[in-house]
């Protein structure tokens, strides 16, 4: 708090910049992220930009966006690395840089980072794998689709899933992808549906796969729960409109200000923790409606 | 009169050489019967009336778009933005509809209105512009576009159409879904419109040789800039039944689907130099596709193999053509 | 003033690099048959482009019917009444006779809207049937060669209702019978009062269709006379400037040992049983109409085309030819019909084209190409065919075409066959470059050579071959020696009248 | 021998042509000056001899792919598989190398190999199995070689390579990088391949006019195969620069490569139709999606706004080509 107003009176023309790369702009998600950061940059007077490139698979597009912030001398840099060990390298550059480096939504082995802001996507699949557990019960079988095959974010989404419906004795009939794509979820649930699967459950590791999975099991008179992965504007209105039976939600608007806090800190060369939790939960009817106000407070609008 | 020039037959007329014509018209069709036949024999659930209605509803929208990319096609060009174009009128759409509350069918106008509107900048800027390839000027728009639908939903989707706008992609006449039968009136509008009026004609022509097509008096530039804007329009339309069939428009629709489209048109017998391809081949064409993916789910091949799957069958439905292509001539 | 259908008045067009064009005055009478004759790039193809709207002038006027015109587009001429065939054959092969016939003037169903497509096929059928060629409207042009789809063009400019039509080398790949048929077709829009502008080398044409003849040089007007002032000589001292001794300059060179032989040669419809022999320092002349399948005799010993039957040796040696690949490494050579479409990469430079097929001979040190040996190769065949311009970075999609056709030459001069396969090699040639060519295969012979070639003009096979091949329906049907072939021989075994009597005399031989 | 036969002036051999022959091969160069220009102007961190190190590092993988993806279009074709030809040679060097210890040197053998292999199956296809355009052919196996590297790595990134196989992608030479010199060595050996060489002009003839070509005695099927393996070969080369430059190979590694190596080459003057492109003007192509790409990140445009910007000076990149080539038209 005080330390960091006067060092940045100390350097008044020259306001700290931070550089903020996501793993792509293109979902609510990451612009909820953005606005978290675009805030703390605000409530620190920090000159927050975030990056992001046109699709989360665009693994060297990223690390040439983290590059570019080293050219730009920013005073540290918060990165959701959508390859980690590819990361690594470019990481390491801005070490040597002596730009201090804040992981945020997805960690990487890295021993040099200044921390990681977040709860992990792995963490957030076992919770949604859970959950469906928990309202099925043992023996059930669960139908999962996933993003694309290789995007290891939804590799470890699908993983923690996998691993806690197994661990308590659910079985998983199928795993699809369907590239995260809303049309496509659709197409894949009528053919899973066709092929006379049975199931009583879906998982899905975003919510637009949810919502397109959705309706095609309304069409086709299923009711089964569906659950769905962060908590995005839609799927919480579908919650509340009782279809979408849950959605997990990490924090995203706290990953980014969380994140940029850190940021600020390390640049001052402040302590910070080798680990900041935001927490990961499920929002359900139950919690719908609070989640849905503090949603629509982050946002603005 | 045939669709395709080339399969004209010297004495058409008499039943057998009808059938010959269709045969040739539609040569995927065969890849289309062996892959259909596999399935069946391969999944109990391939040959069911559900299923076909299945795969009716989820070709819909390749089909759409495919008729458009084939005219760029046709022209020897192509048309990279329908996937954006997809996106971008059907955000609009969507912000006018729900968030602004405009009619339903001004939003249909709006949204079909934009895809034109697309697809003819892409034909100005090809032709005006002298750009020397519509790769370009196409690349350049599925940019555009693209980055405008995110600019204009601030990345999120748009749900709750009424359903007016639904409809097309939505609703069923008895078991038959609505989407489908619009296929099918648009391809048969379309089978008129490249073989019975002019300016079908002439867009065979500039596809076969440009100068020529020139030099008789045609303007060139007209008719590719109708071309790409009907490309324009068909993928608005084919967003249109997206949005129906998803209730929502979001800004990260249609990715990819140019590649689709092509495919579907190729497959179909379309060649890239130009002048060749037809209406029904397309259609095959974005048929084999739909099949391809659905047949591939109820086997519940893991997802590694569907896509190695689609891309060996994709060379063979093409390469079945080939051969029934020889052979024909041999017989001859 | 009316008494001018079109009247030019100095015009100019210049490309970069060329003046084509220089100050060009030209009368076109309603009704009369003007010819345009001229070296190779004298103007001729650029001046009625000019007429046609196809290009745009840069300096002079134009007017039609007394009106000032300036046209735009292609459009604006043919609104005029004004058709053209151009010299490069502008068809869209992937389209039916008769879309081509009616492209840009397609006929509709009243009322409908949609295509009239058996009015058009009905129209476009007949007029084929009245130029007397056997060619089914509804099929493909692709599906014919050169002289069936000359004879589409042709068709084309007739069935439109014009006022003038311009022919540039319309007869370049027609055979006697046809231009025949052609000039005759020509008097008869003569009588219906339309004006037709006459583009051809060969002046024998030119002297019976014409009524005024224009004469063209580097761009300019030399002069225009009346059919009854002029005769060849005359033509040709005003066009090349200079008189020739003689228009067949014919050398019989030193028969050697068999160069080539084919026995049997069958291939579908398209060939039947074909036989013949060829030896070193001989021309093999090869006549026929159009469709006799010469052209098809040539790609199919040349491995362009796969054959049913039949057996090819080299030599005395049976060889396998499966590819234009094989027949290059047994040393042939095939100089195409369609320079346009099979001899030239029309994007490319006259250095390139001229050196593709014998490439490898300029690979001194491995794979790498020995550039100052290729340009000074290059630069002596572009002296010893005068071509022109004569800068070999010029990209050969811009020369004339009779330039275009003599680069296709200089690409197998230079790949120093030993058997050449010449399918029309003057065609579009001005008769100052014929002598030339003429020059050239008599080199070629007397270099030891063996030479056949496919020509439409009778009086070309005749001058300059040794022996003469009749062809008829994919098959031989008479072989003469030089000193016994006469036009009306050679017209009767063409057209199928003797083909029995050489079947029985090859047949005891 | 020039590179571009087309562009060349009636008279070269003067200097002053010289010059103007050189602006002429390399169209493209004003578009990256003046980009270039704008860039200096509005971010001061742009000119600097970091960022321009970034920026031959940021455009390598682009320009080694691109100059393989060159010839496919010089002989009318196209190469769709680049980006999965990436993908699965590293992944297979990553396997060999990494999870089973096989030296470094065999490795990389093995990853140039592989992409040389899938390559040469492309052109084998294409020729052998006479199907009717590559990108049939590389659809199918960009499909193909995407799944088998989701297979064989079991859909998860291969880390920890040693020094050597990184030392392309990683290393430098003072403030150099390796990869930028690697380039411009590959660049100069294909100028000299391209123009020097009987089998690259008939690259060159091939796409001009296939069938003159053939009947010039040239097999064309030979040069297809050629071409599709260097194609593959260059896209593992770039595949080997991106296993440098991250530490690791993925199976999603290079998707959509092909976009923007095609990009480079048709910003860089190549023509679709064949015959036309230039080694040079491909390299400034590259730069130029590399420049623009830094130079928006350098100015934090936002995502969004970034797509539009790149579609817009796409076009413009071609468009001022095309008026220059206009301008010189008129001043002879
Ligand atoms: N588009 C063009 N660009 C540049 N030069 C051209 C172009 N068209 C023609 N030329 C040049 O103009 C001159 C006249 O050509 P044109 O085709 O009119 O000759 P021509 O009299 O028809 O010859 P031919 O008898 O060989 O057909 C030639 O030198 C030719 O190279
Ligand atoms: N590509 C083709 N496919 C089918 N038939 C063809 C093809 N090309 C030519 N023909 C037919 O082959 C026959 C021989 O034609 P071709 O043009 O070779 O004869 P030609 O004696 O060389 O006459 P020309 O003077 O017209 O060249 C004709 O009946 C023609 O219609
Ligand atoms: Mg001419
Ligand atoms: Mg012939």
């Amino acid at each position: 708090g005080c330390g960091g107003s006067q060092q940045g009176q100390t350097k008044t023309d020259q306001k700290m910049r931070i550089g903020v790369v996501v793993k792509a702009l293109n979902s609510d998600y990451w612009k909820i992220v953005e606005a978290g950061a675009k805030a703390a940059g605000e409530k620190y007077g920090a000159d927050v930009t975030v990056l992001g490139p046109n699709a989360e698979t665009d693994v060297t597009g990223q690390i040439s966006m983290i590059e570019d912030q080293i050219t730009k001398k920013v005073n540290a840099l918060v990165v959701a690395p959508s390859q980690p060990s590819s990361a690594i390298p470019v990481f390491n550059k801005a070490k040597d840089a002596k730009i201090p480096v804040i992981l945020a939504d997805t960690d990487a082995k890295w021993d040099s980072k200044v921390s990681f802001v977040g709860t992990g996507n792995l963490n957030g699949g076992k919770l949604g794998g859970e959950y469906l557990a928990k309202i099925l019960g043992k023996g059930k079988k669960v139908v999962i689709l996933r993003g694309a095959l290789g995007d290891p974010t939804h590799d470890d989404r699908a993983n923690g899933a996998v691993e806690a419906l197994k661990a308590a004795g659910l079985e998983v009939a199928t795993i699809q992808p369907a590239n995260s794509d809303r049309a496509m979820a659709v197409t894949v649930m009528e053919n899973i549906i066709q092929s006379k699967q049975e199931f009583e459950g879906v998982f899905c590791t975003n919510d637009e796969m949810a919502l397109g999975a959705l309706k095609a099991l309304e069409a086709a008179h299923i009711n089964v729960p569906v659950v769905g992965f962060d908590g995005s504007p839609d799927g919480l209105t579908s919650i509340s409109e009782g279809k979408l039976n849950a959605s997990v939600a990490q924090s995203p608007y706290n990953i980014g200000f969380q994140g940029v806090e850190a940021a600020i800190k390390a640049a001052k060369g402040e302590a910070v923790d080798k680990r900041i939790d935001t927490g990961t939960e499920i929002i359900n009817k139950d919690n719908v409606k609070q989640k849905l106000d503090e949603l629509k407070k982050i946002l603005g609008k | 009169m045939s669709t395709n020039p080339q399969a004209l037959p010297a004495d058409a007329g008499t039943r057998k050489f009808r059938i010959k014509e269709v045969l040739q018209k539609l040569g995927a069709l065969i890849s289309l019967v062996v892959l259909s036949g596999i399935l069946t024999y391969l999944s109990p659930y391939f040959l069911t009336m559900d299923n076909i209605m299945n795969i009716a509803r989820q070709s819909a929208i390749n089909s759409l778009i495919a008729i458009g990319m084939l005219l760029t096609i046709l022209t020897a060009g192509i048309d990279l933005s329908v996937g954006s174009v997809v996106a971008l009128s059907t955000c609009v759409m969507g912000i006018l509809v729900v968030k602004m509350g405009m009619s339903p069918i001004l939003g249909i106008i709006a949204c079909l209105g934009i895809g034109a509107l697309v697809g003819c900048v892409n034909g100005l800027t090809l032709t005006k512009m002298s750009l020397p390839h519509p790769f370009i000027s196409t690349l350049g728009t599925m940019n555009v576009a693209r980055g405008l639908a995110l600019i204009l939903t601030a990345a999120s989707p748009i749900s709750n159409f009424p359903w007016s706008i639904q409809y097309l992609g939505a609703a069923f006449w008895g078991p038959i879904p609505v989407s489908f039968v619009l296929v099918l009136i648009v391809y048969g509008l379309f089978h008129v419109f490249l073989n019975y009026t002019t300016v079908g004609r002439y867009i065979y022509a500039v596809g076969g040789n440009p100068e020529a097509t020139r030099l008789s008096g045609i303007n060139i530039d007209k008719v590719l800039i109708i071309v790409y804007s009907i490309s324009g329009f068909m993928a608005a339309l084919g967003g249109l039944v997206l949005v129906g069939r998803v209730n929502a428009a979001f800004p990260l629709a249609g990715l990819g689907y140019e590649f689709d489209a092509i495919a579907a048109a190729i497959i179909g017998g379309a060649s890239f130099l130009g002048g060749e391809g037809t209406v029904w081949g397309t259609l095959i064409g974005a048929m084999i596709m739909a099949v391809l993916r659905n047949g591939l789910n109820l086997l519940s091949v893991s997802a590694e193999m569907q896509t190695v799957a689609i891309g060996i069958v994709i060379i063979l439905a093409v390469y079945i053509d080939v051969l029934r292509h020889k052979a024909a001539k041999k017989a001859k | 003033m009316d008494q001018y259908f079109l009247s030019l008045k100095g015009i100019s067009k210049s490309f970069p690099g060329v003046k084509a064009l220089n100050n060009v005055d030209l009368d076109i009478k309603a009704g009369e048959i003007h010819a345009l004759v001229g070296e190779n790039g004298a103007g001729k193809s650029t001046l009625i482009k000019i007429l046609t709207g196809a290009y745009q002038y840069d300096e002079g006027e134009m007017a039609c019917q007394g009106n000032q015109v300036r046209f735009a587009s292609t459009k604006d001429s043919h609104n005029l009444g004004i058709a053209c065939i151009y010299q490069e054959l502008s068809l869209t092969p992937n389209m039916t006779v008769t879309e081509n016939i009616f492209l840009g003037r397609e006929m509709r169903i009243p009322g409908v809207g949609l295509l009239d497509y058996r009015r058009m096929n009905r129209i476009a059928q007949q007029t084929m049937n009245d130029l007397g060629v056997d060619i089914d409207a509804t099929k493909l042009v692709r599906s014919y060669g050169m002289g069936y789809r000359q004879m589409v063009e042709i068709a084309r400019a007739l069935v439109e209702n014009a006022k003038l039509i311009i022919m540039d080398e319309p007869t370049s790949s027609l055979s006697e019978k046809e231009v025949k048929i052609l000039l005759e077709n020509i008097h008869k829009l003569k009588e219906k009062g339309i004006a037709v502008v006459y583009i051809s080398h060969r002046l024998e044409e030119v002297l019976d269709v014409a009524d005024r003849i224009t004469v063209m040089r580097d761009g300019c007007k030399i002069t225009t006379m009346d059919k009854q002032e002029a005769d060849q000589e005359k033509l040709i001292q005003l066009m090349v400037g200079r008189t020739l001794e003689e228009k067949f300059p014919k050398i019989v060179a030193k028969k050697g040992s068999l160069a080539l032989r084919a026995e049997g040669i069958t291939q579908n419809d398209l060939l039947n049983n074909v036989s013949f022999d060829l030896y070193q320092g001989e021309v093999l002349g090869f006549a026929g109409l159009v469709g006799a399948g010469r052209t098809e005799l040539a790609r199919a010993i040349f491995g362009a085309d796969p054959i049913d039957s039949g057996k090819i040796y080299i030599d005395g040696e049976p060889v396998k030819i499966n590819s234009p690949e094989d027949a290059i490494r047994h040393g042939m050579a095939f100089l195409t019909e369609d320079r346009k479409g099979q001899g030239l990469v029309l994007m490319h430079d006259i250095r390139f084209n001229s050196t593709l097929s014998g490439l490898k001979r300029f690979c001194t040190f491995g794979p790498f190409i020995n550039t100052k040996a290729l340009e000074n190769e290059v630069e002596s065949l572009i002296k010893d065919l005068q071509v022109r311009p004569a800068n070999s970075l010029i990209t050969t999609r811009l020369l004339s075409g009779g330039n275009q056709q003599k680069v296709v030459i200089a690409k197998w001069l230079c790949s120093q066959a030993k058997i050449f396969i010449f399918d029309e090699p003057t065609r579009g040639i001005d008769v100052g470059a014929k002598v030339e060519v003429y020059n050239l295969i008599n080199r070629l012979v007397s270099e030891g050579a063996a030479v056949i070639v496919i020509s439409s003009e009778l009086p070309e096979v005749m001058g300059i071959s040794d022996r003469i091949l009749v062809m008829h329906d994919g098959e031989i049907t008479a072989e003469f020696a030089q000193s016994e072939a006469t036009p009306e021989k050679i017209m009767r075994a063409a057209t199928g009248g003797i083909s029995d009597e050489y079947k029985s005399a090859s047949a005891a031989g």
